[in-house]
């Protein structure tokens, strides 16, 4: 399962998308919207999305992992649109047969989504908004 | 040629549209389209990065554009 | 939440009970019965658990997990009994700021865990059975 | 004196019950209790570890044991 969504994530949902009988372990990454950044007090959040190369790109990534580690399988789901505080902004979930290979798989694809896929994020806050690692 | 450009995030927020048309001679390449809307917006040129994508990947600077491309511009990447 | 317990994990309990509004970030290891070990076939798993001693275990290894790192909240539940191939064996959610101590924090817990926790994983094969790590 | 030890695991099938009652002298600490069990149980000494608890802590060697404890084997544990 790999998605962009405007609905709020079923996590149970990507957590079962990636059941596998031969997996022993299966770790999952979920990234919520938090009420505080770099001494900012957020309001809430807004995801923009390139849809379709953002779904392409995340395939690439899940394609890449599956390379680089014994992966079973990968679910990765990111929302789009207005976000409240707490709600969840993207769940990447990966099962392999030991824990360690999906620590390490799941890792580096939030590490690398938030490298390649395209996808804004922008902080509102009481006086302003931003989008974020825009400047330097 | 008459190239449309796609924007997200703060490239549409500097530009003021989700779609931009610009033109540029036939054969022209990304490094063109980038010069070209750097001189028109010169907010573009203080972002982080600015990267083009060509057909839903990312191009090098000396990939030839054409109309029938899909075209975007890709300020800074922060999802997650 | 930390608990021993008979009856199947709601793994997304564990992750609701690590919810916070200061935390960007949850990672959550679920540990599944594997339906293959050293090029044995695993039919089903028994876990059997000292109880009061395993949960006081499970709470320090939280506080510890806490003082190392910047962590909102932790929950470990680990299922004990019979479970069949796929079944959930134990789950740990951890929900940090930001999401490199998330991973750290949970792979240490379930690392740690397994190190020091009086919990006893019995395989049981179509022709024997075998308790884990016993013997050298 | 004489204790019970919760045995669990491979020590109840190896002792083949899951309560186990040993006489020691007063004041014996976990290495005679260790020395006790290994000598009626020889397998007891093949198994990669035999650690105590006593009052659901681990126990060092050198730590008095008494009738009122909560005494458990521990033999290598395997969760997760």
């Amino acid at each position: 399962m790999i998605a962009v969504t405007d609905q709020p994530i079923a996590i149970a949902a990507c957590i079962d998308a990636v059941q596998a009988e031969r997996a022993g372990a299966v770790d999952v990454f979920i990234g919520t919207v938090r009420n505080h950044n770099q001494s900012k007090d957020v309001v809430r959040l807004e995801f923009e999305t390139f849809d379709s190369m953002a779904v392409k790109k995340m395939k690439e990534l899940a394609e890449e992992a599956s390379r680089r580690w014994p992966v079973e399988k990968v679910a990765m789901v990111h929302r789009k649109g207005v976000l409240s505080i707490g709600e969840v902004a993207v769940v990447i979930a990966v099962s392999t047969p030991h824990r360690n290979d999906a620590f390490e798989a799941c890792r580096w694809l939030i590490d690398t989504l938030k490298q390649v896929v395209p996808i804004w994020k922008k902080e509102i806050y009481e006086n302003g908004e931003e989008w974020l690692e825009a400047h330097p | 040629m008459e190239l449309t450009i796609h924007l997200y995030g703060i490239t549409r927020d500097i530009i003021g549209q989700s779609r931009y048309v610009v033109q540029l001679p036939p054969g022209a390449r990304v490094q063109q389209l980038l010069e070209s809307v750097r001189t028109s917006y010169p907010e573009l040129a203080e972002l982080k990065s600015l990267l083009v994508a060509v057909n839903e990947e990312y191009a090098e600077a000396e990939t030839p554009l054409s109309e029938r491309d899909e075209i975007a511009l890709i300020p800074p990447v922060s999802g997650g």
